[in-house]
This record gives C-alpha cells, structure tokens and sequence, in this order.
C-alpha cells in the first residue's frame, strides 16, 4: 500500500477558501517531501478551466496554484470523469495537465492511499 | 403598481434543487440561478412550469454560457425583478 | 420606490454572498430604491472582525462592503450576540471600519419599515 | 396575501448555531409583534422531540426555545410530515405542539407568506 | 501487529452519502455512523458489503435505538478501530 | 500503540466535530495511545479567538478541548494564514489560552512522525 496521502477536493472553485486551503494543503505536504496527490470531483473539477473573468466578482482565482504543481514534483490531480463531464460538458482547453478516472477507477485508485483528507 | 403572485426564487448551489422544491413552482414564478448556482445549468434539469433566468455577471465570470430554456438578466433586471415579486426567497440546500 | 434589507447569513470566506449582497445594493441605489439597512447574522458576523488580514491579491469583500455603506450612508449592522459566541469583539479597535452593533430586535423593528427582505 | 414572514429550518438541533439562531429570529420578530411563523423539515424535525441525554455531547438543546413559543403568541410550528416520518418513525410524544403538513399542503402553506428567510 | 487493508469510514450527516461513496465500500471495510450521521439510521441504506456501526454516545445522546444490521460502539472501540484501520476517511457532504 | 495526529477543518459553532475530536482523543490517550498533536484548519481556526462569549449555559467546546490539551501536554496548534483571514488575532491577549499558532510546514513535518490522522 502506497504511503501517499490523497487531498479530496468536491467543492466549487468560487467557495474559495475550501478550494485555496486544499491546494495549500497539498503543498505544504510536498514541501517536506511528503507524498500526496490531489483528487477533484463535483463543482472541484471547474478549476480546471481558469475562469473567464473572476476578478468582475471580487473573488481569489486560486486555481493559478494548479501551475505550482510541477515544480513541487506533484503529480497531475486524478480528476472525476463524470464530474467533468457533467460540469463541463464542453471545456475549452483544459489549463492544467490532469489524470482522468472513471467510477471504478476511482474507487480503486482511493482504496490505494494510507490517508484521504477531504475538503 | 399591483403586485402579481410572482415568487422571486433564488438558487445558489451547484447541483439540482430537491424535488420538494421544485414541486413549489408555478406559472407565475421566477427562479434565478446565481453564484454556483449558475454551475447547475450543465445538469439535467426536469421541465419547470417557470420562468429560467441566470444571472449575467456571474455566469460570464465562471466561463459559462447561458442555453435554452434560460436567459441571462443582469444585476438592474435582478433588482427589478425582487421588488416586483410578491415574495423572494433564498432556497436551502 | 422599493425599501429594502438585506440579510446575510453566510461566512464571507466561504460563499460569494458579500460580493453578491454589494452588487444588488449598489444596483438598487443606482435604480433609486431604497436599502434602509443590512443585516448580519449567523456566520456573516465574521465579516466585522478589523482583524481580517488577506494576502494582499486576495479582495476583501467584507471591507468593500462596508465602504460602499459608509459612502451611501447604509446602516451596516451585526449581530451582537451571534459575534460574541464566534469569538468577533465588539470594541474597535478589534471592530471593522462601518460594522456597526446592534440587536435582533432592532433589525426586526426595522423590518417593518422595509418593503422586501433579501437573504444572500 | 398574508403579512407574515416564514423562518424555514432545515439543519438538524445538533448543528446548534442554525437551529438555535433561526429560533432567536423568530422569538425577535414576535417580540416586536411581527407575524411569523416556523416551518421544520428535513432533519430540524428531530427539534420536536427533547433530545435523551444532549448534555453527554457538551452541547446547548436549544428546543427548550420552542417552549416559548405560546409566551409569544407565536402559532405552533409547522412540520413537513414526510421528514417526521423519515427521521422520528417512532416518536415518542412529541414534547411541542405542532402543524402537520404533506408535501401538497408545504407548497400551498409556502405560497401564503410575504417572505420566507433559510436557516 | 498485521494491518488487514480495511477502511474505517466516517459518516456524519443526516442524510445518505452519494451512491459514488457507498460503491467504495468492501467487505473488510468499517462504516460508523457518528455525530448527525446518526440520524441516517431512519433512512432507506442500500445492502452494503462491509461492517456498519454507529457511535453510542452520539446516538443515545439524540434519543435514537440502534436497528439491525447496524451494532453500536463505544469511544474506546472507535478508538481501536482508527487504530488498526489501513485507512481512515471522512466523508464529505 | 498508535501515533495520532487529529485535523479539525469545521466550525466550532456548527458542528459536533470539537466535541467529537475531545471525546476520541480522551479516549485514546486512555487506551495508551499517542495524540502527537492536533491541528486546527479552515473554519475550525475560529475557536482559537479568546473573544469567544458564550451564553453561561453553552458548552464552549473550544475552551474544553483546550483544557485537555493542556492537562495532556498534546500541543494544539491552529494554522495561522485561515485565521488570518478569519479576522482571528493571533496574539495574546486576543488568542485563546492553549492555542499554538503554526503554519501548514509544521503539520506536514510533524504528520510524517505520526502513524494516523484523523478528520473530524
């Protein structure tokens, strides 16, 4: 079993504390070489998509904190298939590199970490 | 001014209402999609007896597109559209 | 003419409410209505915290808020006992510029002289 | 149309905060002789019936408050009969008079009000 | 000590979790009930595969009687569970 | 024996999860485990603000898992960029007794000393 820790983000980009202390989160646990990956499903999965213009609502676009990730040796978020396709059922380009993964896939691939924190 | 029976329905969250909720609209009523409410415009909605706006600003900040059978109204129809309603309502989640 | 309060009820850090309460506030005003006051409760009493210390590219909506009610001269009232049980003070200096103290029952008096009251 | 204004919960007694403020709004609107009414559903149902021992979880029971109502002269709370049924099947008595109402009679009883505030 | 590779999941809202969750759930798994979660013993659950527990101080607390399938457990068995769990999770909303 | 680390991220004042986060690492140091420490994040940083005033007859649960805390020496730290933003202050007088301000760093260094964490 991997020793990797899972951060499990469901909330929407614009709930912006949930989702900018997440992504924080997640680095801070790869700062000290901790392993840890970042799991999107639900409304989570729009952070993909940069937004059009976040600033006209006076509200943090955090998901410039998705560009950090390779440069802290992340590895690409798992992203809910059903959710992207649901919320974004026709994406421009996708802003950031991701792993996506059906139901089951899912439900493997959660099984395979020791801690999931959920936000 | 008379004041049709007209509920002003405000809905917030990104996913589909309860059924329960819905079964609360009529012909005369108005719900408005606004902040992630505007999210749930991708999701499966059953047919509404109502009238289906979407907030402007806040659809267009998200990226998104309005699409049939809603319509974009900006934040003066939205002030406009409170003060003739008969009653305005934030729903629960 | 409309007179209107507004009520929040959600944290300012984890919901658009304060951006959307500003924007429909300054709508109003612009279409000469009326906002004879707006209320705080629950966990939107946080916003009255002069201890809110955002990084510096994050907007602070709490304090958009309050300017624009101070400009427009829009009571901005809080909660007293929903922000002592969340630990907000109620002295400055720990008070946000333009919150101002008050009571449930004085945002139910004003009520009856408001036409609507609009939660965000 | 009625004058009234309508204080809507729906979280459960335990989430203290919420049921404990929606009930100190509508005491304060009753107070200043503001018609108002409370509607339970979903699990703030479980108000109606004390609860066995909440002094164990170190929390406030905060629906010794419906006690007041009669002070008041607040009419008695209405109840979604479905969230009675799914969340007290087998009340003991209910320690608070109350309104029941089906679905059909929420919608109808929802219409009546000026205003309607979510807690 | 071995550790069986069993998830200890927490439940602790008043409704059902979203059938994405409960389909993560294997026969050597743990699902407690605790806190609000409680009161989702009312509900109609679907036949699980795993284990199903519920707090006894929470749910006593909330004048609730455990029903079959589901067993209570104290404090110091949920303390025991965590520790022997291969992983432990709280369900979101 | 088993090495805990316990992470709070809801609201003292919506929630059980305090009561619970004391309740299981009662128990838990009872049975001879380790709480190595517990951490305090998003919302649940509210509780670290001495200006909590609660009714006399509301439990204040932040005070209480405090108190354990300290009779146990099990550091409780909250991270101090949520409380930042919350409006809570991070010096005394205006920090509550046994609340130890920490950033993510020293979770994340300390979680790596730990067998399991916990969320409540």
């Amino acid at each position: 079993m991997s020793q990797a820790t899972l951060i499990w983000l469901q909330s929407s980009p614009y709930n912006s504390s949930a989702a900018r202390e997440a992504l924080d989160y997640t680095l801070a646990l790869a700062a000290v070489d901790s392993p840890v990956q970042l799991l999107l499903s639900g409304p989570a999965v729009c952070l993909l998509q940069a937004p059009a213009d976040i600033g006209a609502l006076q509200l943090k676009d955090c998901s410039k904190l998705l560009g950090l990730f390779e440069l802290y040796e992340l590895p690409a978020p798992l992203v809910c298939q059903h959710s992207l396709a649901l919320y974004l059922p026709e994406p421009r380009q996708l802003s950031y590199p991701c792993t996506l993964l059906s139901k089951v896939q899912m439900t493997e691939q959660l099984a395979f970490f020791r801690q999931i924190i959920t936000f | 001014m008379t004041l049709a029976p007209m509920k002003l329905v405000h809905w917030i969250y990104p996913e589909l209402p309860a059924q329960s909720l819905l079964a609360q609209l009529a012909p005369q009523d108005l719900l408005l999609l606004r902040q992630d409410g505007c999210y749930s415009l991708a999701l499966p909605w059953p047919e509404l007896p109502c009238r289906l706006r979407v907030l402007a600003t806040d659809l267009t900040a998200r990226g998104l597109n309005a699409k049939a059978p809603w319509q974009t109204i900006d934040d003066s129809d939205w002030v406009e559209l409170a003060a003739q309603a008969s009653q305005v309502v934030l729903w629960p989640h | 003419m409309t007179t209107f309060a507004l009520l929040l009820t959600h944290s300012p850090f984890a919901s658009q409410a304060f951006q959307s309460c500003l924007r429909f506030a300054k709508a109003a005003v612009q279409a000469n209505h009326q906002v004879e006051h707006i209320f705080l409760y629950q966990d939107a009493v946080l916003a009255a915290s002069a201890a809110i210390d955002l990084p510096s590219d994050e907007p602070n909506a709490a304090a958009l808020l309050a300017d624009f009610c101070q400009q427009q001269r829009i009571p901005l009232l809080f909660c007293s006992t929903a922000a002592e049980k969340r630990g907000v003070s109620l002295q400055p200096p720990q008070l946000g510029a333009g919150y101002e103290l008050a009571g449930l029952a004085e945002h139910a008096m004003r009520l009856s002289q408001c036409d609507k009251l609009v939660q965000f």
